[in-house]
């Protein structure tokens, strides 16, 4: 239990060296206002020193103290019967049957991957699988959810092959399989990608260790990479906008070391194994001070670090960089001082180091020396929990509402027929093979569903269940309506896991938008957050854990809310996963769900005319529901062939992906669909193009199509059978009450398949934009 | 007295489980070895696995040939045991001088993972002899440093003494373009030395061993240690 | 006239260089003790027509700045042969 | 005393080096029509403590053969630095 009161406490320190003394200037320099500065001088009861203040700016940043967001975070769902961790610890765990959990969180490294593409990517990975190993679980699949500006600027093209590189590079050499992920590109994020990564880990439940500091004389060690300059002030970098500055603060750059990482994973779990550490938490933004802050508040004791203990890389590193390094691969341990030999031995057996640097003391106090000088010290639960907390305004730009009213002006570009192609040779529907093929999405030798269709599908050894996951966001239905938007995203990741025939279980989110002092941003947030939270109560998926990404922001203006999330479902018996693609000619074709043909912010809209707006769909969280529901059931049933939701692009889209097969299919079949059975008050727009949600496109074998359309009745699903699957390289018809159209399949899938590549042909040149 | 198989784990070995788990389904007696081991354990045949021992650093298997237990496995193969290497194990094979030729990045220049079409061009290896010649088998690639590269006479050895074992083809007829992944010289994705004790691939068959996930093909290269008879080079 | 030039691509001192550690590791291992400081990074080699050695190393110092080097990471060193 | 050597690992004459046609492609898209011929390898940096630079050079060519350029595809150079 906490040991501070709330009183100033007086506290003592000295500067180290010659270190500057510490003037408004430096404060703001280290992107705390006069506030902030007031607050830190009431909780030491004097000026801090240079390192203290180091300390406070990178707690007190947006990324490690959420201060704009938290009240906001608050509001979400989070309890369940299958929640074992909720938010609050490195990552979120959900209970799964025979004794197994799993753990899994999403985090954004966008600023570092703005400036250096490939190390800003790889560890950001490094960074998401620490934070689920260090709860005991074993990294079994990752994810990544990518945005950048338009593939027509080399800069962007740059941006998108290094960190696709980085991503694959770093969890390649781990040996954890990418399962699946998304990348969407944008106007809004060409001066600000985003790089969000998602780990999933799988462990017993029985194993899962918390990173809470416990007991009096406990030692504290430093296990892992030694301590370099890296990525100083990286907490607080996250936590400003993009500009000149940031260019001239690129020595900042981290460099990951994927080797030391599987080593450091083999070990932690050898020692969370075999019960010899306290606690144990990664060096993640803010490295040594926020780790050992956070271990120290959790646990409600005081802490004293020796900095000149830490193992450093450079010569001459201060206090203030030891604390603040951003260095990758290193860990926090907590430990009994008689096991430290054995934890050392462990260690030694992945060659690796673990070097005792401090020990858990009783008088609440976050106390740093270097040798014989004390440095900082502060009160360890306030330094955490004083942090000034913000509630910014909040009111929607006049802009979007315009956007929202307003609609396409008619061209002649309108050929409903040409638009399919061109619709399908936008880089973001077209297939992300070039990048998923970067990835091993087979090491472990778990895989069932690989990427390529709706959501990743693993097995779980030993046991007859398996893991579907996937991460999606629709941002350009945020931008025009973040709470329908925020429903849309987690409605879309639940349809894509139930496809699969898995239960959607929880989510985790990480949450990218502009910069929140700005009341248009802030009420993007709001409203984005609350439609997440809708939808989580409706589906019973809690929020576990994620993080916010703010401040995202370049000369262009703010991204486009991006709250990306990641949801993981329960496969109960592998064997009735269900694919995404069509597999055999006469199978029949049945269309769930309800077509309005809604087009506000449709694709066809934003890429064929030219016109991104509208009202977009309402999204019936009840049908959804439901909608899901029916697919688990009818996957239990082994009555459907393929699954696979309408999202981006519509019908068309929807149906043409599932006939054109997956990345390594031989040939593409064709399909006939007949939609006169649609009230004709629903133009061919709308049928072909309409972005309505919960509806899905399965393939039934003949036999069982009655069986199907009694089970959806029965889940008040609205199922109709519209075509058949047809025959190899075939033609894909559609006909309706006002027109036929017609396209060669085979054509199609050429153009899917070849759009990215064909735009990323020039790699090795575009690298001059760096 | 079942087959027992030494599986070698470097730092940085990832698909070492995979193998270890195939190789005990196909009925043999799996067990690790760590690399700072100098003895075998009474090893029948070894596998060393796929993943990125050190890291990959400087040139793929560069590192890890030199590992305390790399004498006893060359001593091993030297004495006909047998030795499969897949992907990085092929790679430490082609460093350590127990196969010829040397893999280098992929003519793509990136990574590459995706299912590929073999055919088993040799069956008298102690991986393959469960196979019929020129059975077709998909199974994943998953590497960076995958192009098989090797002097021109070695190529024309390997292929006159039909040292090829397994050879990336479309699923009918010969490799066009993207059949095969990394530009491998003669498509080549597998090899063996001339006793047909020591073979080395770059393709998975430890993840395509299993019918949860649906694929058996590369069982072949698991149960074929069971019924390995070695035969004098001179015997071929 | 043509001339070979050299370009030594390696990270910039203070960046972290895994490979350049398990690299100098292994050198000990196998007994190579007074190896130290390992550090490894890019040789390119090419051949650049130019009026003169100078214009070449002109050249080629421009061919680092935008594409061979990466800014952010790497400094670069040229040798040009005559 | 100690002595710096650059290690050049260059991929051997005739071995196909898709990486350096790659870069040469974009320097000439780039504008940098002189250049030709361009070969991407590995440099190597390190610190080495011997009795003098013969006996340097002596271990790093040990070095080179046993662990840093692969004979089969790779051919290397040193340069010693008092
Ligand atoms: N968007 C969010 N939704 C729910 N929980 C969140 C969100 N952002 C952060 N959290 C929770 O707040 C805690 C601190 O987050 P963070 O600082 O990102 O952890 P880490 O140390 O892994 O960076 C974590 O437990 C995280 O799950
Ligand atoms: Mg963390």
């Amino acid at each position: 239990m906490s040991q501070t009161t709330t009183s100033s406490a007086t506290t003592r320190a000295e500067p180290f060296g010659n270190e500057r003394p510490v003037t408004l200037q430096t404060v703001l320099e280290h992107n705390l206002n006069q506030r902030e500065y007031d607050g830190i001088r009431q909780i030491l009861g004097r000026n801090p020193t240079l390192t203290e203040l180091g300390i406070f700016s990178a707690l007190w940043s947006e990324h490690c103290s959420y201060k704009h967001s938290k009240h906001v975070l608050k509001t979400f769902p989070t309890t369940g019967p299958q929640v074992v961790q909720g938010p609050g610890e490195n990552a979120g765990v959900l209970r799964l049957p025979d004794g197994w959990a799993v753990a899994f969180k999403i985090e954004s490294h966008n600023h570092p991957s703005a400036v250096e593409p490939y190390q800003g990517a790889a560890t950001g990975v490094g960074g998401i699988l620490r934070d689920v190993f260090t709860m005991g679980a074993r990294p079994v699949a990752v994810l990544n959810s990518l945005r950048f500006g338009p593939l027509d600027t080399a800069r962007n093209r740059y941006l998108f092959a290094g960190v696709v590189k980085g991503v694959g590079d770093y969890g390649n050499c781990v040996g954890v399989p990418t399962l699946g992920g998304e990348v969407d590109f944008a106007p809004g994020y060409s001066g600000n990608p985003l790089v969000n990564a998602m780990c999933v880990g799988l462990l017993r439940e029985s194993d899962l260790t918390l990173a809470a500091a416990h007991g009096v004389g406990n030692v504290l060690l430093a296990m892992g990479a030694s301590t370099g300059r890296d990525g100083i002030h990286g907490a607080s970098f996250a936590s400003e906008d993009l500009s000149e500055k940031s260019e001239a603060r690129r020595p900042q750059v981290q460099v990951g070391d994927p080797f030391t990482e599987k080593l450091l994973l083999e070990a932690t779990l050898e020692l969370i194994e075999s019960k010899l550490v306290v606690a144990i938490q990664d060096m993640g933004a803010a490295g040594l001070t926020s780790s050992s802050a956070e271990m120290a508040a959790r646990g409600g004791v005081g802490i004293e670090l020796d900095t000149s203990l830490v193992p450093i890389r450079e010569s001459g590193m201060t206090p203030y960089e030891i604390m603040l390094s951003e260095s990758q691969e290193r860990m926090l341990v907590v430990a009994e001082p008689g096991l430290v030999a054995a934890i050392q031995k462990v260690c030694e057996k992945w060659e690796l180091t673990a070097v005792p640097i401090g020990r858990v003391t009783d008088d609440g106090l976050f106390r740093i020396r270097h040798g014989k000088i004390v440095v900082a010290e502060i009160p360890g639960q306030r330094l955490i929990d004083d942090c000034p907390m913000y509630s910014p305004e909040s009111i929607e730009g006049e802009a979007v509402t315009l956007r929202r009213a307003g609609g396409p002006t008619r061209s002649p570009k309108a050929d409903l027929t040409a638009a399919l192609p061109l619709l399908l040779d936008t880089p973001s529907i077209a297939s992300k093979r070039w990048v998923y093929e970067q990835y091993d999405s087979t090491v472990q030798a778990a895989t069932l569903l690989a990427p390529g269709g709706d959501a990743g599908v693993l097995r779980i050894a030993d046991t007859g269940f398996g893991l579907a996951v996937t991460v999606d966001c629709n941002s350009r239905l945020l931008a025009l309506d973040p709470y329908e938007g925020g429903k849309a995203t987690v409605a879309e990741a639940a349809r894509n896991v139930a496809c699969t025939g898995a239960r959607p279980l929880g989510i985790t989110d990480c949450l990218n938008f502009g910069n929140p002092e700005k009341p248009e941003v802030f009420f993007q947030f709001t409203e984005a957050c609350r439609g997440i939270s809708d939808a989580c109560r409706a589906f019973e998926t809690p929020v576990t854990g994620g993080n916010v990404s703010f401040y995202n922001e370049s000369p262009t203006g703010a991204i486009d809310p991006t709250p990306t999330v990641g949801m993981v479902g329960l496969l109960e018996r592998i064997d009735d996963r269900v694919p995404s693609h069509f597999s055999a000619t006469g199978d029949q074709i049945l269309l769930l769900g309800n077509t309005r043909g809604v087009l506000g912010g449709s694709a066809y809209w934003a890429d064929v005319l030219d016109f991104v707006g509208g009202q977009p769909a309402t999204v019936d969280l009840k049908a959804e529901r439901a909608l899901q529901q029916f697919l688990v059931a009818v996957a239990k049933a082994r009555l459907v062939r393929s699954a696979h939701d309408c999202s981006t692009g519509g019908l068309a889209v929807a149906l043409t992906e599932a006939a054109m097969g997956g990345p390594y299919a031989d040939a593409a079949l064709g399909a006939s669909v007949d939609l006169t059975g649609y009230s004709s008050d629903v133009t061919d727009e709308g049928l072909l193009y309409g972005e309505d949600g919960a509806r899905v496109v399965v393939s039934v074998s003949p036999a069982d199509v009655d069986a199907v359309a009694t089970l959806a009745a029965s889940h008040g699903v609205p199922c109709r059978r519209v075509g058949a699957v047809g025959a190899p390289a075939g033609e894909i018809r559609v006909t309706t009450s006002n027109g036929k159209y017609q396209w060669s399949s085979s054509a199609l899938r050429q153009t899917y398949f070849g759009a990215i590549p064909r735009r990323m042909g020039h790699v090795a040149e575009d690298a001059a934009e760096k | 007295m079942t087959l027992r198989v030494a599986v070698v784990r470097f730092p940085g070995s990832n698909c070492d489980f995979d193998s270890l788990h195939s190789a005990a389904r196909a009925g043999t007696d799996a067990y690790f070895v760590w690399h700072r081991d100098t003895d075998l354990k009474g090893a029948d045949a070894v596998i060393l696995p796929g993943g990125f021992s050190y890291g990959d650093y400087l040139r793929s298997g560069a590192i890890a040939r030199f590992s305390p237990i790399m004498p006893a496995v060359q001593k091993h193969a030297a004495a006909g045991g047998p030795v499969l290497g897949i992907c990085n194990g092929f790679q430490i094979l082609c460093e350590a001088g127990m196969l010829p030729g040397a893999l280098v990045r992929n003519g793509r220049l990136s990574f590459v993972s995706r299912p590929v079409c073999l055919q088993v061009e040799q069956t008298e290896t102690a991986f393959t002899n469960t196979y019929e010649p020129g059975a077709l088998l998909r199974m994943p690639v998953a590497h960076g440093d995958g192009r098989f590269t090797a002097t021109p006479e070695t190529i024309r050895e390997l292929e006159a003494n039909r040292r090829v074992v397994v050879r990336y083809v479309a699923s009918a007829g010969p490799a066009r373009g993207e059949d095969n992944p990394n530009g491998s010289l003669n498509d080549i994705a597998g090899i063996a030395n001339a006793e047909g004790n020591v073979v080395g691939l770059m393709p998975h068959p430890d993840r395509a061993a299993d019918s949860a996930l649906g694929n058996l093909d590369g069982m072949g290269f698991f149960t074929s240690m069971l019924s390995w008879e070695p035969r004098a080079a001179a015997g071929r | 006239m043509t001339f070979t030039v050299h370009v030594r691509v390696v990270p910039r001192a203070g960046v972290l260089d895994p490979q350049g550690q398990a690299v100098e590791h292994a050198l000990h291992a196998l007994g190579f003790g007074g190896a130290s400081k390992v550090r490894i990074g890019r040789a390119i080699e090419m051949t650049v027509s130019a009026a003169n050695a100078g214009d070449a190393r002109e050249q080629a110092k421009k061919m680092c700045d935008k594409l061979l080097a990466n800014p952010v990471t790497e400094d670069y060193e040229l040798e040009i042969e005559g």
